[in-house]
């Protein structure tokens, strides 16, 4: 369970939510610039809030000027919504990273086989240099569909794709969903795709949610 | 050429000589308003590659035979105008409140002690050659440098013990005050000679300055710098 | 206090950081993108005049600007310009010497930032000429102002080569390292431990301002 | 021809450049990103030994490191050893000399690339030290090693430091530039110029293997 | 008018493509990674096609190894997929990079009305850093929109903004391409879009049109 209670002065106005989000899918709609994408980075542990509260799984993850746990021990998995991948590193290489060394020798199949869903198991050996814009962004998906976190936030993950790209996509998350059991948090623009995959929908305005 | 350049006489002359030249400049002009001395600088070796190289200088003053040689054998120096101006005496410097002499070089009394490069420095040439027959034995003591400055540097860190330096740089050695002469006979004469250089224009004026060199009050000068008068 | 050495140094080691500023800069643009044939041996020789002593590049720059030298009998023959024992000779010396910072670090600059978006400029029709000065120019300024300062800082330092081809000449060539040698070497301790404090407050100074004017477009 | 001079300069100069390597690179993380007080002063600071002459250098670090300086008195009370006069000296000067080239390098090089790389990095439970050995430093790889080459090159052609503190002794401290120095000055030109013609081949060598080795992943 | 007539060996399958516009909007529609950013590239002067020819306005700007004119004197408006704005110009520089100095102080009302419409003038003096996905996106189509270029080339324009915006930027779009009568070349995965927008619509597939 995710449970968000916090603020935040944003420059042209304040981002001020209370959410809880159970074993779920919800989508977060709203205007661009909004603030969805700074409340993702909020969550994920890589923007503080003025104030307020955030627990993942009952353990508070943020809590004012008290407690911060940083990035790398929330569990938070995370689709940028500009992809941020390793420009230095292949596709084959990016996806693993979210796997420790372990793991990677495990979940070999379980890795191609997302490759495979995504289509671009054959870009395997490319840097992101190399890939086209929808490649790149199916790549961020497959790092973030690896490995189980706590908790997904994921920003606009399908836009740069095509419908069957996007159908492949949905596909994953559903039994990724159906699998992990966790708080997904999804942002998109796209009303189909809202239905097709929210358990809930909510919508933000000017850093609220209504 | 502009009348500054016509007042200009160029002189190269031997770091070491620095302090000596800086008084002989001022009191040369005081007595030549119409000569302007530009004075340049810098290790013998230098200097001399400067006017092998062309470089503008009239008058030649470096701290060793050897690097006079090294331009006259290039036909870079009028020879007729060649003089020995002074000389100077090695002697064994050591910390304040310690004090080794020469002998002590020898004994087994120093671990270590500093001098100018043999090859190269002449101050250490004439170490070596003062050490004679013993060199090979105390040579393991000897730390090498570029030199006397960096030598007096070893001794007042107490890096060394002892180390050579000439008698004229004793006056400006702070904190080396344990002094010993190296027994004359053991090296021989150190001289500093001057010439004019060939390819001077004013060779006549260079001629004066050097003579100026030779005189009462500059042969003063080099006296109380610590060199002893040369002729 | 003569301030003199103060200002020579100031003078010698600002106008070699233009120069050197200038020169780097472009030649760095030209060798950071796109390949030719020996690309990698000529920036591998422009690394020289760090790796060879001051005092060899001095004796080079003295074979080379003397007045029996190439370049410099030619500009004695052509301009009547005599280089050697001057403070141009000075600027001269501080420039070669300090190239090499600013060229390695100019390639740098200009290998580091996205090419797209110089790719972009030109699709809005901006000509080689705007899209360096409003894009390369300023994506690379960090790696560029980096350069700077080891050149400020190499230049105004510089020791050997100045000695070897401008000479000490009081009132004309004493740059502030030269000052520090002579006094040391004329046993004038006192002395000398102005002109460090001199120089460590210049070069402080300078670099200190310099720093300041940094502004990473990437840095967040 | 007595080679021990070339192997005694790659053995400091490639030592140096693994210390100052380390040490700059670290500082250079510390210094790149994140503000603290007395930031910019302290990296200026680190910009003096670029600028004081070696020979200044060289004295300080005599004082310090002596017999009877602060560190080389607890050194040899201590473990009973003695750095000054030995090869050791010679790595302690040159990497004294050369740090200011790596540190500003390396500052630059991690202010360079997008900080959100780490921490998407971070996001994915990548601890700081994993972060740094496969986000930043690989990013920030192309600036190292700018600063790789220039304080190897500046290593190998240190002099004014080294002599004073390693001073010159055959088949101990000789390194080339020592080496050339005296050749010059007994008036061996001709050994000087062999020596001259060596630094040239082992300082072009390693600079050119060292660019090689570049892999900006911007390049393109 | 925009004639293409080129090929091009890519990692995977050869683009290969016939294709006119005249003054009107073509969409390109085409699976994720199928060509379709290489072949606006190729039109800009940013790749280098293996053969063939494009002329603009009657203009050859390639032809094969004998004819390449650079891109800044092709003409051509470009809306980068990835934005391509310039990180260290505000908002307010970056729109009127694409103007000259005269152009500049003659535009003013114009760049003014363009950022108005597209909800971005208070960004102005933001840098792209500082700003939301959706808000990045909008700049790099004002950029491309302020000034008239021959041919107008846009990659997934849209693709990042939220119904309203992406309204306002269609009718921008709509009454500059009946100002401007020009070809222009939009990319994009969304049907409704492509639907509304479109005089015509052409599908690539693996490099192909079809
Ligand atoms: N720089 C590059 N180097 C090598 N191959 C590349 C490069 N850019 C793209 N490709 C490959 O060329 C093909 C076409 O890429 P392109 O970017 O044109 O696709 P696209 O149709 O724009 O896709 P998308 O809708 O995902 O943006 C893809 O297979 C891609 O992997
Ligand atoms: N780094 C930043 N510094 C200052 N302001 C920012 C920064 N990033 C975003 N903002 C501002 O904060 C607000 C919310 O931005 P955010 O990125 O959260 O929007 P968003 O809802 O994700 O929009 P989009 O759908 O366009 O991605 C916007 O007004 C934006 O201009
Ligand atoms: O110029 Mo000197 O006095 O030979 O070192
Ligand atoms: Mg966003
Ligand atoms: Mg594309």
């Amino acid at each position: 369970m995710l449970s968000i209670d916090l603020h935040k002065q944003l420059s042209h106005f304040k981002l001020d939510v209370q959410l809880r989000i159970h074993h779920e899918l919800v989508v977060l709609l709203g205007r661009s610039g909004s603030g969805k994408t700074t409340l993702l980075n909020c969550i994920a542990g890589l923007s503080k809030p003025d104030g307020g509260t955030i627990s993942i799984d009952d353990q508070c993850v943020y809590d004012g000027n008290r407690v911060f746990i940083p990035p790398q021990r929330r569990g938070v998995g995370y689709i940028f919504q500009d992809y941020a991948l390793f420009p230095h590193m292949t596709v084959q290489k990016n996806v693993e990273y979210a796997l420790t060394k372990s793991e990677r020798a495990v979940q070999r199949n379980h890795v191609d086989a997302v490759l495979e869903t995504l289509g671009i198991s054959h870009l395997r050996k490319s840097k992101p240099r190399e890939i086209s814009g929808g490649e790149k962004q199916r790549v961020a998906v497959a790092r973030a569909l690896v490995r189980r976190p706590r908790v997904l936030l994921m920003d606009e993950p399908f836009s740069a794709l095509d419908e069957w790209s996007k159908e492949e996509g949905y596909g994953l998350l559903e039994s990724v969903q159906q699998d992990w059991q966790i708080p997904i948090l999804l942002v998109t623009h796209n009303y189909r795709e809202a239905e097709r995959l929210g358990d809930r929908l909510i919508y933000m305005e000017e850093g609220r949610l209504c | 050429q502009t009348e500054e350049e016509e007042r200009t006489l160029r002189i190269s002359v031997a770091s070491s000589l620095t302090n000596v030249m800086e008084e002989v400049e001022q009191a040369y002009e005081q007595e030549h308003p119409s000569i302007d001395l530009l004075i340049n600088y810098g290790s013998s070796g230098t200097l001399a590659h400067q006017i092998d190289r062309g470089a503008p200088a009239d008058v030649f003053l470096p701290a060793s035979t050897e690097w006079m040689e090294f331009v006259m054998e290039k036909g870079l120096i009028d020879e007729s105008t060649y003089h020995e101006l002074a000389y100077n005496e090695l002697v064994v410097a050591s910390k304040e409140g310690e004090s080794y002499n020469f002998q002590d070089l020898l004994d087994k009394k120093v671990d270590s002690f500093a001098m100018g490069e043999p090859e190269s420095v002449p101050a250490g040439t004439y170490a070596k050659e003062a050490l004679g027959e013993q060199w090979e034995t105390v040579q393991d003591k000897a730390v090498f440098a570029k030199n006397v400055r960096q030598v007096a540097s070893y001794i007042k860190t107490g890096n060394v013990d002892a180390g050579f330096v000439y008698r004229s740089d004793v006056m400006t050695l702070e904190g080396l005050t344990s002094l010993s002469v190296v027994p004359k006979e053991r090296y021989s004469q150190i001289v500093y000679p001057g010439a004019v250089v060939a390819l001077s224009e004013r060779s006549e004026e260079a001629e004066a300055f050097l003579a100026y060199l030779r005189s009462k009050e500059s042969q003063e000068i080099f006296h109380a710098h610590g060199f002893k008068e040369g002729g | 206090m003569d301030l003199f050495p103060v200002w020579l140094s100031l003078r010698v080691a600002t106008i070699s950081t233009i120069i050197v500023f200038i020169v780097g800069t472009v030649l760095g643009r030209l060798f950071a993108r796109g390949t030719f044939v020996g690309k990698t041996v000529i920036r591998s020789i422009f690394m020289l005049p760090l790796v060879l002593p001051p005092t060899v590049i001095g004796f080079g720059l003295l074979y080379l600007f003397g007045r029996e030298g190439f370049i410099g009998s030619l500009l004695n023959e052509w301009f009547g310009i005599q280089i050697v024992f001057t403070w141009y000779a000075a600027v001269l010396a501080s420039s070669v010497v300090a190239f090499p910072l600013m060229f390695q670090s100019a390639v740098t600059a200009f290998q580091q930032y996205d090419a797209n978006l110089e790719r972009a400029a030109y699709t809005m029709g901006a000509g080689k000429w705007k899209v360096f000065w409003t894009v390369s120019f300023p994506l690379a300024w960090p790696g560029l102002l980096a350069g700077v300062i080891l050149t400020f800082a190499r230049a105004l330092g510089e020791f050997g080569a100045t000695l070897m081809i401008a000479s000490y000449t009081k009132g004309l060539t004493n740059t502030l390292p030269l000052e520090i040698f002579f006094s040391v070497e004329s046993g004038n301790q006192s002395q000398a431990e102005l002109f460090v404090v001199m120089m460590v407050v210049l070069g402080f100074g300078t670099v200190f301002f310099l720093n300041k004017w940094n502004g990473s477009p990437y840095n967040n």
